[in-house]
């Protein structure tokens, strides 16, 4: 893996103008400033003139790798820590090739959940006025008149808190910048879902499973799902209705929970991009646990070891078996 | 518009006593698409079979359900009487309202509503079967014997003998494997040489074998009758056509190094056959350890040689080989005896391995069959023998049977004795296992007739001191200690797999198990075959066998590799796995897991010119497992005769919400 | 005529309507405002607007049409046409109060949709100014005043004592006739008026429009534009004037329902047929959503298909901003 | 379960049994032939083997109203095509645990290993799915409230 480190913004786009004008790169995938407050948007460059726009502010949330699906060629992009294991996950899976890729590592500080510090102060996302990340610890948030601190705890996503895996594992360059966890990272806590009567399970996933509209943005920004046809599409047979129906949106969030099992990453932006709320991250992160305690793997991070539906052990746990 | 006919059988009263056939017939007549349901008593029967004809006649029918007994039964039966009138036989399926319904239920109501709807399940995917037809493919005539030791020459010698051509590849410069190395076997104490050397002249002599010695495979590639194998000739530095095996040139090497087939015993120079009947007598130059190789000067080989056969620019060469079928004979090879320190293997001169023991006592061996320590030369006269060193050891993982320990150590016992009834045998054992033609009545002789003294028990520890050997064990039998003063101790080292075993299970697709012993298709239904077609495993690269045992294998091995090539085509079930390149992600997850190694990517050249991979099923290969179907996420691939369409179209008779 | 109440008597007479029918109001429901059958909530006492849109409860995600069930020799047929129970929702914001309007032709047309007719037939309107603009909107570019709605049965606005409230129609008029409110003026009306936060055009409305017919045939244009979409459905099924819709039927072997559910123009399979895909591309995706908007509708209808409630822009799940191409075009 | 309805009889059961041909599908053919009885909730479905059992096919059965799945194949070690099993247990405990997460009874979707000499085994399993899913009750939990069953 290369050593290089690049310097700052100007120098990045340099080297990309340079990678763009000797054929080395078809297409790049950064950040540019967003049209929204607390959004940027995601830039797709094809050519140098393109470049201009690239920017790194506050909200950088995107995980541009799913991208990868559709963007073909020799493709350039920004990852931070988190993302490069989408990566590692594509190519075991066989949908990009290393050396096709051109892969920009990026510090990231921890990404702000304007979700979570809007439901801490009891208003919406759209009410805050303004959040800035303030030198010492945390965030400064603006709202209605009032200024209130917040802790990284408070104002980053939950997966920042969690963040083993800061510095990217797979990287041509990095940018300059500090590779640290935005807090010491600690496993999460047990969910307490868990530990409900089987009753107050279904009911309280029936509730988030019938607000869906099968909308299919988790899907579409899942850099896990690249089939060229989802089995939801599939007609004959037909294995989900597209009626919204709570018994088909059960069937198709676990069905697809079953597809991205070891490709999935948790890196969230299901949850992120769900219009009605439903919270994704409960059952990806179920599903991380089962797959860690299970088969003791753990997705993302080895680009050696199978993933846990294509090999299997003979001590695998049987005891659920009669 | 599917035209099904629907036939319920009585079979008696084996269904008709318990489920109301009348009813169901005409319970399942009104579903979707079915213009006939009929019963009567005996499907099965010749009246029964002729019904099912006459109505698809009559109605023009183009699938058909039978209502009976279990499928495993009579499948093939239905299927054929279809066939008899015109009909695909894919086009029939079978409920199964006997063996899983009128036998193992009481009440008939119950009964009879299970059947409808077993029966409706049926007549639901026996609407969405398509007619299959049976892959035929070619076989190429020619097989390939890994290894050439006792199972591989009797494998290649089979074969041939039924007049295929059979490549036989061995890694070292001769044939003659293990058995080379032995001097008399058991239980007959006939001469392995006597019986070997024979076989080994055979097939150096037969016109279809090709013996490339001192070669080893290097890929196989394909599939069962058109495997690509590649392999690797190593530069033996002799040029085989000149050589006549006058032997000039190992006496005149100056080299001496130790000799592999003697295991440390005897020397051997840099130029070397293994042993003097080598097959082929052609010497090879062992470039490690020869002076020109090493130095750049000496070339003594050269000068000596009077057909000028020496050739130090000798180079590896790569064969590429079309076969049909391999046979896999690598043998075995010994656990260290360097494992148990407490028996100072490896450190006491004097304590050797039961092949060393072998190589010492056989008259062309480094002794010439004189009992030596290797640490003074004399002759030994208390010689303790240890079993089941490094067998039947949880502790070091192999808690399996050597097989082969009891036996030998019984002959070694006895051809000690016979070379010197003065001298003691004790044999520390745990049990002795001698299971096998006239095999107990030898260990029995060795015992009664030659005076060894068997003793039950673990050897804990073995020192030297002042020339001697101290053996300290357990008696069990008496409840005591014993410790023996030998001259000499001979380890039962343990039968393991060979050290690269899993290097070519990998490189075959065959599973091996936790020992890396290689897996057959069945331990007792399909001992010789393999998961991957067209392979098949002799001798003891499976698990530890003696010599009978492995020529039984061989002789086997090499009658599936003949009833493979004796098949026009190969005729391959239709029940396989199609794929979809068009809903293909190319995540390749079917390549990984299909056991048989049945999914392959390839390039394929589209109408435009433009070159693409593709997953392809080599329909031959694939057993119809449909692992791969199931893991294949969009939906690209699917099991013809178990199709998801089919499955979901069962599921689907059963709905009772929405 | 004009009406006021204080918030006191604004929350009574909330529950007085429920006399007239199920009453509506905005809701926060596991963290976004919907409109929920008032039960026992407060009205909010802040609220930017409905993250779905209020033609969910006039044209819904999962309608059933009508059942089936095979009896022996015979089928039995049964149609989910609604009851004309009376239903008010209290609230609307002015875009989506417009939507419903819009919506109307679709429906009206040549083979009247009775399920959206008979909706919109049994429910009183009470829609509510803006206090602020919200985040991705561009209402006041697609002519749509955030103070004044004149799409509803009564339209109110908050002051700080309460609501001044404006009647439109007969119906609303007969709402307001209960000794709840007190009679107000010309003058209170205008009082109530809330300042907006001024902020420049972004484009022209009838620029774009008469701009559209020249830039469907600009494929690369359409290309660049599009290059960052998911294929998602969220613009099209938060949109409110959005009405695409599938038919499906969900079956056992005895009995069915035959549902109507929302589809989306974004989805490659929207327009897949046997062999052939007209929109296979996602850039004539976009173009065909953005085209139908502010093109075809209006060639069909004389209205543009938009209300600029900017819920598209706002939950793009990538920032894909409708304005920013709306601009373009201007 | 409406058929049952009209009968006048209490509910009763359905199960969905997916067998693989070599091990469980002969074993349940040897319950037969022994004459073993067990409820006759259990409805068949023969497929190639365990590791053809989609997820999706426990799931679907399920979303059709089915009261409990089954899923049997060969014991671990003595699958037909040597892995099946093997593959299919790892996705199974995934599935199950992911069901019971969302609150779906584990008893509903049940594994076994039952081999063709296990005819007794296969009638107890069924006997013991069939009790478990009699205790759990009707599987409503992928009905439409308004379209329940009337």
């Amino acid at each position: 893996m290369a050593n290089q480190v690049i310097e700052n913004l100007s120098d990045l786009i340099s080297l990309l103008t340079e990678l763009f004008r000797n054929g080395r790169l078809t297409s790049f995938l950064g950040y540019q400033k967003g049209t929204v407050k607390f959004k940027s948007s995601p830039l797709i460059a094809s050519r140098a003139e393109d470049l201009a726009a690239l920017n790194l502010d506050d909200f950088l949330h995107y995980n541009l790798t799913f991208y990868l699906k559709e963007i073909k060629g020799k493709v350039g992009l920004l990852v931070k820590g988190c993302d490069s294991r989408s990566l590692i996950s594509l190519i075991k899976e066989g949908q990009v090739q290393k050396e096709d890729l051109y892969i920009i590592g990026i510090p990231c500080p921890g990404q702000i959940d304007v979700k979570k510090i809007a439901f801490s102060m009891g208003c919406d996302p759209e009410d805050l006025e303004d959040i800035t990340r303030s030198e010492e610890d945390g965030v400064i948030v603006r709202f209605r008149q009032q200024v209130q601190r917040l802790t990284k705890e408070q104002a980053l996503l939950d997966k920042c808190l969690a963040c083993f895996y800061p510095q990217p594992l797979l990287y041509d360059v990095l940018l300059q910048g500090d590779y640290l966890p935005p807090v010491p990272p600690k496993l999460r806590g047990e969910d307490e879902t868990a530990r409900k009567s089987a009753a107050e399970k279904w009911a309280y996933w029936s509730a988030q499973f019938a607000r869906c509209l099968r909308c299919y943005a988790c899907r579409n920004i899942c850099p896990a799902c690249f089939c060229p046809r989802c089995v939801v599409e599939e007609n004959m047979p037909e294995w989900i209705s597209p009626v919204p129906t709570l018994g088909d949106n059960f069937v198709f969030h676990l069905m697809r929970l079953m597809h991205v099992a070891g490709t999935c990453t948790s890196c969230g932006e299901c949850e992120r991009v769900c219009p009605v709320e439903i919270p994704l991250m409960k059952l990806n992160e179920k599903m991380a646990a089962d797959l860690k305690e299970l088969f003791a793997f753990e997705p993302g991070v080895d680009l050696e070891k199978p993933l846990p539906f294509r090999t299997y052990r003979q001590e695998d746990p049987n005891e659920f078996i009669k | 518009m599917a035209r099904i006919g629907v036939f319920v059988c009585h079979c008696g009263t084996n269904i008709a006593g318990t489920v109301d056939v009348k009813y169901v017939a005409e319970e399942v007549a009104k579903e979707k698409g079915v213009l006939i349901s009929r019963d009567y008593k005996y499907m099965c029967s010749a009246p029964g079979q002729n019904i099912i004809k006459d109505y698809i006649r009559l109605y023009k029918l183009d699938r058909v359900v039978v209502a009976s007994c279990s499928p495993l039964l009579h499948e093939r039966t239905f299927q054929n009487t279809v066939k008899e009138e015109g009909l695909n036989p894919y086009l029939m399926e079978m409920a199964n309202i006997r063996e899983q319904c009128s036998w193992v239920h009481k009440d008939r109501v119950e009964a009879t509503q299970k059947a409808i709807e077993l029966i409706k399940m049926a007549i639901a995917k026996v609407r969405m079967n398509e007619p299959l037809y049976p892959k035929r493919l070619s076989i190429k005539r020619q097989a390939l014997v890994i290894g050439g030791g006792i199972s591989g020459i009797q494998a290649a010698l089979d074969i041939a003998m039924v007049g295929h051509p059979v490549i036989l590849v061995e890694r070292s410069p001769s044939i003659g494997g293990r058995m080379a190395q032995f001097d008399k076997t058991f239980p007959t104490l006939d001469c392995a040489a006597c019986i070997l050397t024979p076989k080994m002249v055979d097939v150096r002599s037969h016109p279809l074998i090709r013996i490339l010695t001192y070669a080893e495979v290097e890929s196989v590639q394909g599939y069962v009758g058109n495997f690509e194998v590649k392999i690797r000739q190593k530069a033996r530095s002799v040029d085989m056509s000149k050589c006549t095996g006058c032997g000039e040139c190992l006496q005149k090497c100056p080299v001496r190094v130790e000799s592999e087939f003697d295991l440390g015993l005897g020397k051997r120079g840099a130029i070397y056959i293994p042993f003097p009947q080598a097959v082929p007598n052609v010497p090879v130059i062992d470039r490690e350890h020869c002076r020109y190789f090493t130095q750049g000067k000496c070339k003594v080989c050269q000068r000596v040689c009077p057909g000028e056969a020496i050739d130090y620019e000798q180079e590896d060469q790569i064969i590429t080989e079309k076969v049909g079928a391999i046979v896999v004979a690598t043998g075995f090879d010994l656990s260290e005896p360097t494992e148990y320190s407490e028996y100072g293997g490896g450190r006491y001169k004097d304590v050797i391995s039961g092949l060393q023991f072998e190589r010492m006592i056989n008259a062309a061996g480094p002794t010439e069959g004189h009992l030596k320590r290797p640490s003074d030369g004399r002759e030994p006269k208390t010689i303790v023998f240890i079993q089941c060193v490094g067998s039947r050891d949880e502790s070091l993982g192999r808690p399996y049977c050597s097989k082969m320990c009891c036996m030998y150590t019984a002959k070694h016992a006895i051809l000690t004795k016979e070379h010197n009834p003065d001298a003691q045998v004790y044999v520390f054992y745990i049990d002795i296992r001698a299971a096998g033609k006239n095999y107990e009545e030898f260990v029995r002789r060795a015992i009664e007739q030659y005076g060894a003294v068997y003793l039950r028990g673990r050897v804990s520890r073995i020192l030297e001191k002042d020339g001697k050997l101290i053996v300290r064990g357990a008696d069990t039998l008496v409840h005591g200690q014993v410790e023996i003063e030998a001259d000499m101790v001979v380890l039962a080292t343990a039968l393991v797999a060979r050290k690269d075993a899993v290097h070519l299970a990998q490189m075959l697709g065959i599973p091996y198990d936790q020992n890396h012993f290689f897996t057959e298709l069945h331990p007792k239904l399909a001992p010789v075959e393999n998961v991957t077609s067209g392979i098949y495993l002799t001798g003891a690269c499976q698990a530890p066998k003696d010599i009978p045992d492995s020529v039984a294998s061989a002789s086997g091995a090499s009658v599936k590799v003949c009833a493979l090539f004796a098949t026009e085509e190969l005729i391959a079930d239709p029940i396989t796995a199609q794929l979809n390149p068009a809903l293909c992600s190319l995540c390749k997850v079917c390549q990984e897991i299909c056991p048989f190694g049945a999914i392959k990517e390839e390039e394929v050249t589209k109408p435009d010119g433009q070159v693409v991979k593709q997953m392809r099923v080599i329909e031959g290969v694939c057993h119809g497992c449909g692992l791969c179907v199931s893991s294949c996420r969009p939906g690209a691939l699917t099991l013809q005769g178990f199709t998801d369409q089919q499955i979901v179209a069962e599921i689907n008779t059963l709905a009772s919400s929405f | 005529m004009f009406f006021k109440i204080n918030q006191g008597k604004f929350k009574e007479w909330l529950l007085a309507l429920k006399n007239q029918g199920e009453v509506y109001i905005p809701t926060k429901e596991n963290n976004l405002w919907v409109y929920a059958l008032l039960e026992r909530q407060e009205w909010p006492a802040y609220f930017l607007n409905t993250r779905i849109p209020v033609k969910n409860l006039f044209f819904p995600n999962r309608q059933a049409l009508l059942s089936w069930k095979y009896e022996p020799g015979s089928m039995g047929m049964n149609s989910f046409v609604p009851e004309g129970k009376k239903r008010l929702i209290v609230g609307l914001r002015p875009c989506d109060s417009r939507s419903l309007q819009l919506l109307k032709p679709v429906f009206a047309g040549e083979y009247a949709d009775i399920f959206y007719l008979k909706n919109l037939d049994r429910t009183i309107l009470i829609g509510l100014a803006c206090s602020q603009i919200c985040p991705g909107s561009f209402c006041r570019e697609m002519q749509v005043d955030p103070q004044d709605s004149a799409d509803n049965d009564i339209f109110l606005r908050a002051t700080p004592e309460g609501f001044v409230a404006k009647v439109i129609t007969e119906r609303g008029k007969g709402l307001l006739a209960q000794g709840f409110f007190a009679e107000a003026g010309e003058n209170d009306w205008a009082a109530a008026a809330q300042e907006m936060p001024g902020r420049d055009a972004l484009f022209d409305l009838e620029i774009v429009k008469a701009n559209l017919n020249s830039f469907f045939a600009q494929e690369e244009f359409w290309q660049k534009v599009s290059a960052k979409c998911l294929n998602c459905g969220i613009c099209t099924y938060l949109c409110p004037t959005c009405h695409c819709f599938d038919i499906c039927d969900l079956r056992t072997p005895e009995k069915g329902v035959r549902f109507r559910c929302y589809d989306s123009c974004a989805f490659p399979n929207f327009t897949k047929m046997a062999v052939h895909n007209p929109r296979a591309e996602k850039w004539r995706r976009y173009r065909q959503r953005v085209s139908h908007k502010f093109n075809f509708f209006f060639q069909n209808f004389q209205a543009i298909a938009c209300v600029g409630c900017g819920r598209c822009v706002n939950f793009c799940p990538v920032n894909l901003d409708l304005r920013e191409i709306l601009t373009a075009i201007h | 379960m409406t058929e049952n309805a009209q009968k006048g009889k209490t509910w009763e059961p359905r199960v969905l049994a997916f067998l693989c041909r070599w091990c469980s599908y002969a074993g349940a053919d040897l319950t037969g032939s022994s004459r073993l009885n067990y409820p006759a909730n259990v409805r068949i479905l023969r497929v190639p083997c365990s590791g053809r059992v989609d997820p999706l096919f426990i799931l679907k059965a399920l979303r059709s109203g089915l009261d409990g799945v089954l899923v049997s194949g060969c014991h671990p070690g003595d699958c037909h095509y040597t892995a099946g099993n093997y593959h299919a247990r790892r996705k199974f405990i995934i599935l199950s645990r992911l069901l019971e997460y969302v609150g779906l009874d584990p008893r509903r979707v049940q594994f076994s290993w039952v081999s063709a000499a296990e005819g007794d085994k296969f009638a107890q399993v069924v006997r013991e799915v069939v009790a478990d899913v009699k205790e759990l009750g009707p599987n409503e939990l992928f009905r439409i409230p308004e379209f329940a069953p009337e």
